[in-house]
């Protein structure tokens, strides 16, 4: 009842300048698949809210090694772009058809966990997000935006405008593991990007999702891998290293202890299909 | 009656309703709507048991839009239970709840509103006073003498005629099992299990000029809802009018009387068309669930396979109130033994009060927890004797003219045939002495 | 409040309405325009009982605020029937049971729709994938799977 | 990564009605002037097609063309009482009322063409298309328009029927349990294949096969129609279902169709049936109830074919992954 208005801003420009002006009471929505639920259940109920469609940031676009992801990209249109795969199939994994039609790459960032596994796929490119504001904008890696559960750098005024992904420069994989092979929420999801020197692993990446307060990369499973080639012992070691690492928790999908067990047989499955 | 020629039964004639429903026009109750319609959101509770002690509706009513609350003190005759139509009692579920909370999601207040909105954002603005007391979960706890009580007769178990439990009783058990070569003990438990209609539980209750109440509902049985909402207001029945039929889907789970009677009492109360539809969360938590069942299996059996002797011991959830549980528990005891011919049977069926969302109705009512118990118990019992699962079964088949463990003559029974049929189907060869069996020949046994 | 006047195309014919800050698609078309075809299942985008095409592609009206739907194209079910008699999509549902209780029957057609559109012969694999979003409980699914093969069928002259 | 596969069976029987009896439902039927046939219930239809199978045993009574037949539910003011559409009760039950009304209204309407043909009421019959004729003569005809028009302008008879079914309650002995809890029973028998993931304990359902009894089918698309979707419904109380995750716990309860697992079409196995038919002895046709009883046979058929597939049984449902895996670290160890 007391919804005092739906802004649709025409740009980024003016969106920036109406989230200045209205500060952190604005509920700011991209595809709405994760606000519009608590709204429409009476779990929230937001004064002011601003749709980011129309600003202009639905583009999907490469350039110099890079391919830059408009935050209001939806899944659908990540699920075209064919220079780096394992964003369609991040973008294929989430929801059903509608849902990818209507959620956004920006918006999944804030999807509390176990959802917003996109961002598993991003670790793992090494990707960063561009934030905007009134007064300004800035970059930072996504390894960096996340700060814990449901938190993140995005200062008071700020937005995220966009996603730059690197193309990988290794070899690439990503397994979504839920109760369901569509739809559904993850046990764990797990990204791997591997840069090879001849037989020998010169970088990794390994990234877990599902089993943290957010999308987190596993170090001491990436420090299993560097140095060694991609074997049966350095999958083992790696797999072990990410189990112990990662930090799950139970809910109505799972238990800890099987996200944990479940991390230790997925990072194995991931890397062996980075090795297949 | 058979005719010896059929004109239209046994015909796969389309769906009455098929051009309805492919095109959209098919009315359901939640696309039914009348102008000054209010909207009925429900007060519930945030924990499993609990006093209350207070209700604040001071916020709610504030809020834009907000049109009157209910408590139990409106409703005239809060305490039921649905099965006292068919004589099953006491009295013992509130429509609201008056003092004690018994499970998480219990209705404690009504709230309606000019919008579906409005109404929401009232009930988040109620603030009850709560005093948590201890909840009691497990069907084994609650049956202890040192849980808390959760029922006014002094018990966490309903009473079947003086017995603490629904009992069957055939020969002697004990004799079986001192007889038996083999003893094949159990544990059995089903998780309580959502119908999940595609169409959540709704229904609009409009005043009439002439004084009566048109409730458009989507409940599954016209008149026993009617009937009930009817005692629950104490208005006369013919005050009420119910139109339905058509229904997105039930399962069982549209069998309850949760939502016709506050509805129909706000309608009399505002004079307004009152809307009342569960919300995907409440039909998931806070409507009734497949209850779910603990079922413990002593059989005795020979060495060649014959089940001589089974003792069953079986719990149902019921979680706080009776719904349709206590008579679930009589099907279930009914069934429980199987489609087997066993000369001593001994069964304890147990209706326990929980304070957990209520049980009540689903597909497959009481048998379905019996069914799966028992034919994963068959297997067990196959992998003690030394047989192969098709032969346990084949030996222990009921036939018509055995006698089953609630001492009703079997009449119409098929199972043989079935298994031949799906064995052949898969094709698994049986030995000949089973292709050649039939449920109609009574051999010896 | 302030409400607005959005305008859009709805069902082929350019449409008005006059709305609250933050009112659904769904609300728009089921409480205030009659079109009930869409149902409104969850409201929690789990069930694509509420599904509509905006701009040829399936979406749920029950979380799409109508201000995002200016100037775009909306279909829902009583769009893509006919006047009298019913689109080749509808007549394989009815014909090959593909509906029981018939809730989620709106949003499968629409799904359906969408897919041949865009992809006239899909492959079973296809069909699946796309039917993922959209709940039954009553048919198991097979029957609306086999729906939407032969409906590719009928739409393409392959079936009387 | 290791992937078994098992087989297992389960056979069951289901009983039609409400347990005890007492559970009455009644049924009127009317002609109008132009020989449409009206029936009257209070019943309801949930998506198993109520409405198309009274409609279909009306019809064949009556002897009449199914397009004649209009179901009229469920309005407590014109419907007469039918208790309710559970309990695999609604078509043996409604069923038997609207033949008991069919038949009376049939007899009327035999008796006013066997006037309006001048021959006797025995000696006529009706074709199912909308005539009726007197037996071994084709050419002595009347349609069903003109016996229903004859009826309310010529006679002022009115074609209606009444029709009741209950099988009598029957009271449980409390000291022994002896009780009539069934009008008849249908049975079933399932066998399912899994392959389940042995570092997962995830189960993949690869087929159900099942062979039904249910007596004479009134539609038999309508009857298919429950086996899938009851074989589904059964393979998700199997596999994945709960509203308590952590039973008895009451934590983690689901509240959208995220969290309560269900499979969705990817998770589809094989089904296939073959359905028998022993009619009942009161049934309406010898139906017997079908509804309920498909999901049953499904679940305790998935439970065997993961221990014939690992050698672990599952005796809490539902066999989730988790706890697949934890009884297959039980039995290693």
């Amino acid at each position: 009842m007391n919804k005092k208005e739906y802004f649709l801003p025409q740009s980024v420009d003016e969106a920036t300048q109406i989230l200045a002006e209205f500060g952190p009471s604005l509920l700011v929505m991209a595809g709405g698949t994760i606000a519009m639920p608590l709204i429409n259940e009476g779990i929230s109920f937001p004064e002011n809210v601003m749709g980011l469609r129309r600003a202009g940031l639905d583009y999907v676009s490469g350039s110099n090694g890079t391919v830059q992801v408009g935050a209001t990209a939806t899944f659908t249109q990540i699920m075209e772009v064919i220079e780096i795969p394992m964003l369609a199939i991040a973008a294929q994994n989430i929801g059903g058809w509608a849902i990818r039609n209507m959620g956004t790459a920006g918006g999944n960032l804030f999807a509390p966990p176990p959802a917003g596994d996109f961002a598993v796929a991003l670790l793992a490119m090494n990707a960063q997000v561009k934030l905007v504001s009134a007064k300004g904008e800035r970059i930072l890696p996504l390894a960096d935006f996340y700060t814990g559960f449901m938190t993140t750098q995005l200062s008071a005024g700020e937005l995220v405008a966009e996603i730059q992904v690197p193309k990988p420069s290794g070899r690439t994989a990503y397994i979504k593991y839920g109760r369901r092979h569509a739809n559904t929420p993850a046990i764990v999801t797990v990204a791997a990007h591997l840069v090879f020197d001849g037989e020998r692993i010169s970088d990794a990446r390994l990234v877990l999702g599902g089993v943290g307060p957010h999308p987190k990369r596993s170090p001491k499973a990436e420090g299993a891998l560097v140095g060694s080639s991609l074997n049966a012992g350095s999958i083992e070691a790696a797999a072990a290293a990410a189990a112990a690492e990662c930090e799950p928790f139970t809910d109505a999908i799972a238990t800890e202890w099987y996200r944990r067990k479940m991390v230790d047989v997925y990072v194995r499955r991931t890397l062996s299909q980075v090795n297949g | 009656m058979t005719e010896s020629k059929l004109n239209v039964v046994g015909q796969s004639v389309l769906r009455r309703d098929g051009l309805g429903h492919v095109t959209g026009k098919t009315v359901y109750i939640d696309d039914i709507k009348f102008r000054d319609m209010l909207y009925l959101k429900m007060v519930r509770s945030p924990v499993p048991h609990a006093r209350l002690k207070g209700i604040d509706f001071s916020e709610a009513e504030k809020v834009p839009g907000f049109v009157r609350a209910f408590t139990h003190e409106d409703v005239p005759k809060n305490i039921y239970t649905i099965l006292c139509l068919i004589g099953v009692g006491p009295d013992e579920e509130p429509v609201l709840v008056e003092d004690e909370i018994r499970y998480k999601g219990e209705q404690i207040a009504a709230i309606v509103a000019e919008t579906e909105e409005a109404a929401m954002e009232a009930v988040s603005r109620v603030k009850l006073d709560l005093e948590e007391l201890p909840a009691v979960l497990d069907v084994e706890e609650a049956i202890k003498p040192d849980a808390p009580v959760l029922k006014h007769w002094g018990t966490n178990y309903f009473i079947y005629e003086d017995y603490h439990c629904r009992r069957v009783r055939l020969g002697d058990v004990e004799k079986g099992f001192a007889e038996a070569d083999f003893i094949v003990e159990g544990r059995y438990q089903t998780s309580p299990i959502e119908h999940a209609p595609a169409e959540t539980t709704a229904c609009v209750a409009k005043p009439e000029a002439d004084g009566r109440i048109t409730v458009y509902t989507n409940t599954q049985a016209i008149y026993f809802t009617l009937d009930n909402t009817a005692l629950i207001l104490q208005v006369p029945f013919q005050k009420l009018h119910f139109v339905g039929g058509t229904v997105g889907g039930g399962f069982g789970g549209k069998v309850d009387v949760l939502l016709e009677p506050i509805a129909s009492l706000a309608a009399i109360k505002t004079g307004r068309p009152v809307k009342f539809k569960f919300t995907r969360e409440e039909e998931m938590r806070c409507s009734s669930s497949r209850g779910a069942w603990r079922m413990y299996f002593k059989d005795g059996v020979t060495k060649d396979g014959r089940i001589i002797a089974r003792k069953i011991t079986t719990y149902a959830d019921a979680g706080a109130y009776n719904r349709h549980t206590p008579y679930a528990v009589t099907k279930h005891a009914a069934n429980i033994a199987g489609p087997y011919r066993i000369p001593n049977v001994w069964i304890d069926g147990y209706c326990v009060y929980t304070n957990r969302q209520p049980g009540s109705a689903m597909r497959g009512f009481g048998v379905t927890p019996a069914s799966f118990a028992l034919e994963v118990q068959m297997d067990k019992i196959a992998e003690t004797v030394g047989l192969d699962p098709w032969s346990v079964r084949f030996i222990n088949a009921y036939r018509d003219g055995d006698m089953k463990p609630h001492q009703k003559v079997v009449e119409d029974a098929t199972l043989i045939e079935v298994m031949q049929a799906a064995a052949k189907m898969v094709g698994h060869e049986l030995p000949e002495e089973y292709q050649k069996m039939s449920s109609q020949a009574l051999e010896e046994g | 409040m302030a409400s607005k006047i959005i305008s859009f195309t709805l069902n082929g014919r350019l449409t008005e309405v006059l709305v609250k800050p933050l009112t659904t698609l769904g609300t728009l078309l089921r409480e205030q325009l009659d079109l009930t075809a869409a149902k409104s299942g969850c409201k929690q985008g789990g069930c694509g009982s509420c599904t509509v095409l905006l701009n040829g592609q399936p979406v749920l009206s029950c979380l799409l605020p109508v201000e995002e739907v200016e100037g775009q194209q909306v279909i829902t079910l009583e769009g893509i029937t006919p006047t009298d008699g019913l689109n080749p999509i509808q007549e394989v549902f009815y014909e090959n049971f593909a509906i029981q209780c018939g809730y989620c029957s709106p949003g499968m057609i629409l799904v359906t729709k969408a897919l041949l559109d865009k992809n006239p012969h899909p492959s079973r694999e296809q069909i699946i994938d796309s039917l993922t979003g959209n709940y039954c409980r009553c048919t198991g699914y097979e029957p609306i799977i086999q729906a939407v093969e032969k409906a590719a069928q009928r739409l393409n002259g392959h079936e009387g | 990564m290791a992937k078994k596969r098992g087989l297992g069976i389960a056979a069951v029987n289901y009983p039609t009605g409400m347990n005890l009896g007492g559970d009455p439902s009644q049924a009127l039927i009317h002609a109008t002037t132009t020989g449409s046939f009206v029936i009257t219930l209070a019943s309801t239809d949930l998506g198993q097609g109520l409405k198309t199978v009274i409609a279909q045993i009306g019809a064949e009574t009556l002897g009449v063309p199914f397009e004649n037949v209009m179901i009229d539910t469920a309005d407590s003011d014109t419907g007469p009482h039918c208790m309710g559409t559970f309990a695999s009760r609604a078509t043996h039950r409604v069923g038997n009322a609207v033949i008991q009304a069919a038949e009376e209204a049939r007899k009327v309407m035999m008796e006013v063409a066997a006037d309006e043909l001048e021959a006797s009421p025995d000696d006529l019959e009706t074709d199912g298309q909308g005539n009726i004729n007197v037996k071994g003569s084709p050419d002595r005809s009347i349609n069903v328009i003109d016996v229903a028009l004859a009826a309310h302008f010529k006679y002022g008879k009115t074609i209606s029927g009444r029709g009741m079914f209950m099988k009598p309650k029957s009271d449980v002995d409390p000291e022994t349990g002896k009780m009539d809890p069934d009008s008849t029973e249908a049975h079933a028998c399932t066998v399912a294949e899994v392959e389940v993931d042995t570092e997962t304990g995830e189960v993949k359902v690869l087929s159900l096969k099942s062979a039904y009894e249910v007596g004479q089918q009134v539609n038999p698309a309508l009857v298919e129609g429950q086996i899938r979707g009851g074989s589904y419904m059964g393979m998700a109380h199997a596999l994945y279902e709960t509203t308590h995750p952590y039973y008895p716990q009451v934590e983690h309860m689901p509240t959208s169709f995220s969290e309560y697992v269900l499979p969705g079409p990817m998770e589809l196995p094989e089904i296939d049936s073959v359905v028998l038919e022993y009619p009942s002895a009161n049934g309406p046709y010898g139906v017997k109830g079908v509804g309920e009883m498909t999901a049953n046979s499904p679940i305790p058929a998935i439970i065997n074919a993961i221990y014939d597939a690992v050698g672990v049984r599952i005796t809490d449902l539902p066999a989730t992954p988790e706890k697949i895996l934890r009884a297959l670290e039980e039995l290693e160890s």
